[in-house]
């Protein structure tokens, strides 16, 4: 057994626990010296980073990998603490490092004015940490506390601007949404364990039944679920939230939002497959409420956006909308993948909407990064305000322009591929729902025309005569998100073929899944 | 917050070394019996909250610093890590218990007895990495309970001293 | 692993078929002859005469900037008039109260209940 | 039929939390109304690993003539309360020095005129 053996079978704990020990010594290493700690939590995102690419080379080659807590091997699977890795899970990995890589890169010269920042840094890699650990878990109860951890962390992040009233608000109507959201997953969790006396993901999909009770736990996780990742009309505390943080941390809140995403995707498909493939009614049903709510998310995230006057709050809109063609490639899955005629369109949908995952974070992120150079450079985020920016503030437009496009779904930009599978398989189902699609999708291009024509184009205003282009680390982070979405949208089949399509395999896969918990018994 | 009447500090004065001792007993004791290193944390800053009540918020300010406090929290959350890595390193797994049976010195077993079965006085010498773990849980609730009510002592004195 | 061929590959969409790189060489051919066709252009305008001003439907332009500048609330107003019955009911349900915010989602909690549970 | 007591219980108090967060007014009772429903929550859980006539689980302690497991309280049930406390510590921290920083800033602690973030 050589060392790279060794590094990949305990790659699992570690990616968890390297930010949360860089989390806990961030505080004692800020005690000397602010630029040793920044390049601190850089250098331990990296390592975090590292251990994913391990891992990732490993689980897209090898199949699902187990790791115990606490004990050398798989005895009382039951009760044993597990984190369960598939390529679905590693692919989420791969989404929340590259975004807090960047948001951290970001932060160098954006927070710089800002004190107490040694707590900052040290909830941006909680939050890191903690989703990281809702994608990696296999266990539901870890689940729950993975949960609640990014929740807490998150909301402080939001109201980390503590001198900004609006900032408090938002945290606070995030806190007591998500905290009363959480309290039902933990219900969900304790009827599993009254039914089933397990806890592990795996166990409770072997043993499932689709009781009454089965019933209740599956409403509570979608629609908490769904209310984390901003389903309308649920949605109302995401623009809140993301407009009010600092947008150095709004891509990484992104990140921890599109983990929900990741969750409903593991209780639709894992957890509850068996007992769908045995009941096709009740299936179809859950199905068909998410894609109605889907829809709703897409108009209603896009008509709300373009009536907005704040830039953040706007992306915010734009962001629900974004959710919504998510959720609906789920809703789409669930009505058509227990069909057998209709199963290739479950598998394109289920490929488009985990390659709109990424497409969505790194897009509305980069947008969210705009805004934050902006704000620094202006200290403007009133739409009303801007004028004539794109003078002064070259690389920043241009920047603006590639998010704009990728968000809008241009080719040849990610979000037209994604997109495009979105609205082949959507057709196939019933073309109303693809029109919808396509047509919010045009309204969105109308919403960043309104944003480009009225901020960076326009006359020179007096007031904006000295803007000066921002520094050099915000324009490496936003250029990095920008070099990947172009790559994506360049050679959308390379990474459909080396990313995608493993991580549907595995989700539809799901004896395997099983098998590998369940199997070493 | 004010200062409160003498009887009450008194008291308070009286009654503080107990609620720690029993907290710290919770601590030591939390792989044994019920309780553990957030119980017995939250009984000894309960402690520490009831002296700030009665003497007042100044007098805990000049005293007691929540940059320190902060520290002490940081220290017990990188002491549990740390033991959840030491496990990875000494005993091969991440969170390995690898303290149990294992002879330091001559015959020195730190935490590492097996425990006996049936009902006889506890052995505080048992559980492995469990009572380390217990300690440092302790240490940052103490350290987060009580910072946590410092500075909402503090930011309400704020507007007490305006006045 | 990954080859030229591979990169260039048409990406399949069950019906459908999408290829970037041939969309952007096509952008550039089309680019480079609208560049050719800008070439034929007369160059002997004159600057800073009326030549090369704004053309504001016969007005004179303003002196003042800030004037000239469209507001970002503005900028789509007709079609923000003529959906004003749905923009109302939008804004009404955005209140901004976070009881309401929990009211939805029991909402849709009971809603989604009902449906799952019964049918 | 004593043993749903507890179940009733359980539903009642999340009903309450409910009911203090959605009509009541005052930040501070829509906190307390989210501790209530944690509790319910809480204690739902120990509920479920109640049994009749059970003893601590606690291995090495054991009454004489007791056979494990099937006479033990279940164990992970318990933990799974703790941990949910610990969060609700830190949640209850957390939101309550927000309702003292939003006073600071808005003078109020009414809900309805809490909103500036709307539409």
């Amino acid at each position: 057994m050589n060392l790279l053996d060794v590094l990949i079978q305990h790659s699992p704990p570690l990616i968890v626990a390297v930010p949360l020990l860089g989390a806990f010594l961030t505080p004692l290493v800020g005690r000397i010296n602010e630029k040793v700690r920044n390049i601190f939590a850089l250098v331990m995102i990296s390592i975090t980073g590292f251990f994913i690419a391990l891992l990732a080379s490993d689980v897209f080659t090898n199949g699902p990998r187990v790791y115990v807590f606490g004990a050398q091997n798989l005895t009382l699977p039951v009760v044993r603490v597990l984190f369960e890795v598939d390529s679905l899970s590693i692919f989420m990995a791969i989404v929340t490092f590259i975004l807090a890589f960047v948001a951290l890169v970001y932060s160098w010269s954006f927070m710089k004015e800002n004190d107490g920042l040694d707590k900052y840094y040290t909830l941006v890699l909680l939050v890191v940490a903690s989703t990281l650990g809702m994608e990696l878990t296999g266990d539901i109860f870890n689940f729950f506390v993975f949960l609640e951890i990014s929740c807490i962390s998150s909301c402080a992040l939001i109201a980390f601007w503590v001198h900004k009233g609006e900032s408090l608000e938002a945290a606070f109507k995030y806190i007591v949404i998500s905290s009363i959201g959480a309290l039902f997953v933990l219900f969900a969790v304790g009827i599993f364990y009254a039914q089933y006396n397990a806890l592990n993901i795996a166990t409770l999909a072997n043993v499932i039944q689709f009781t009454f009770l089965d019933k209740v736990a599956l409403v509570l996780l979608v629609v908490v679920l769904g209310m984390k990742a901003g389903l309308v009309p649920m949605h109302m505390w995401l623009p809140d939230s993301y407009g009010e943080a600092p947008p150095s941390v709004t891509i990484v809140i992104i990140g921890a939002t599109q983990a929900s995403l990741y969750g409903v995707f593991r209780m639709c498909f894992t957890l509850y497959s068996g007992a769908f493939q045995n009941i096709t009614i009740s299936e179809s049903t859950i199905g068909l409420i998410i894609i109605m709510l889907a829809l709703l998310t897409i108009l209603i995230g896009v008509l709300m956006a373009l009536i907005q006057t704040d830039f953040r709050r706007l992306i915010g809109f734009v962001a629900v909308a974004e959710i919504g063609y998510i959720f609906l490639t789920i809703g789409v899955g669930l009505v058509t993948l227990h069909d057998p005629d209709m199963i290739e369109v479950g598998k394109t949908a289920m490929q488009g909407g985990i390659f709109h995952i990424i497409n969505d974070c790194l897009d509305v992120g980069l947008l969210f990064l705009v805004a934050g150079a902006i704000y620094y450079a202006t200290r403007e985020t009133s739409l009303n305000e801007m004028s004539g920016l794109a003078r002064n503030m070259r690389c920043t437009t241009i920047f603006f322009l590639i998010g704009l496009l990728a968000v809008s779904g241009i080719p040849p930009m990610n979000g037209f591929a994604s997109k495009l599978l979105i609205y082949q398989s959507t057709y196939q189902l019933n073309p109303i729902i693809s029109i919808i699609a396509i047509l919010a999708s045009i309204m969105l291009l109308a919403i960043f025309v309104k944003v480009f024509y009225s901020a960076f184009l326009g006359p020179k205003i007096s007031k904006f005569e000295n803007v000066k282009e921002v520094s050099k680390s915000m324009l490496i982070g936003m250029g990095v998100v920008s070099c990947i979405i172009i790559i994506f949208g360049l050679f959308p089949n390379i990474v459909i073929h080396y990313l995608v399509e493993p991580a549907v395999n595995a989700l539809l896969n799901n004896a395997q899944y099983i098998s590998v918990v369940l199997g070493g018994v | 917050m004010s200062e409160m009447s003498k009887i009450v500090r008194t008291i308070s004065n009286v009654i503080f070394p107990l609620i720690t001792i029993f907290g710290l007993y919770v601590i030591a004791h939390g792989h044994l019996t019920p309780g553990g290193g957030f119980q017995g944390g939250a009984v000894v800053a309960s402690g520490c909250i009831m002296l700030l009540a009665a003497y007042g918020s100044a007098w805990a300010f000049e005293r007691i610093k929540e940059k320190r406090l902060t520290a002490f929290e940081s220290l017990g959350a990188v002491w549990f890590i740390g033991v959840a890595f030491l496990g990875l390193f000494v005993g091969g797994i991440f969170f390995a218990n690898f303290l149990v049976g294992l002879k330091l010195f001559d015959n020195f077993t730190l935490f590492g007895n097996i425990p006996v079965v049936g009902s006889t006085l506890a052995d505080i010498n048992t559980g492995g990495v469990l009572p380390l773990m217990n300690f440092a849980v302790g240490l940052k609730v103490i350290a987060g309970l009580f910072a946590v009510v410092l500075v909402m002592a503090y930011a309400s004195s704020l507007k007490e001293w305006k006045k | 692993m990954l080859s030229l061929e591979s990169l260039l590959e048409t990406l399949k969409t069950g019906s459908g078929f999408w290829n970037p790189v041939v969309w952007v060489v096509a952008i550039a051919i089309i680019f480079l002859l609208v560049y050719i066709l800008r070439g034929f252009g007369k160059k002997d305008y004159k600057k800073e005469t009326g030549q090369t001003q704004a053309f504001l439907s016969g007005n004179p332009e303003y002196e003042k900037k800030e004037l000239m500048h469209v507001k970002g609330s503005n900028v789509y107003w007709g079609f923000t008039e003529t959906l004003k019955s749905v923009y109302d009911v939008l804004k009404k349900m955005h209140n901004g109260n976070a009881s309401d915010y929990v009211l939805w989602f029991l909402i849709i909690m009971a809603v989604v209940f009902i449906f799952v549970g019964l049918i | 039929m004593i043993y749903n007591i507890p179940f009733i219980a359980v539903v009642v108090m999340i009903f309450i939390g409910l009911y203090a967060v959605v009509f009541r007014r005052n930040l501070i009772k829509m906190v307390i109304g989210i501790t209530i429903i944690e509790c319910g929550v809480n204690l739902f859980l120990i509920t479920l690993g109640y049994r009749e006539g059970g003893v601590a689980p606690i291995y090495t302690s054991l009454p004489k003539g007791t056979r494990y497991p099937s006479e033990m309280v279940l164990p992970v049930p318990q933990a799974l309360t703790l941990t949910s406390i610990v969060i609700g510590v830190a949640v209850l921290a957390l939101m309550l020095s927000l309702v003292m920083h939003i006073y600071k800033h808005y003078g109020t602690l009414d809900v309805r005129k809490i909103r500036r973030l709307k539409e």
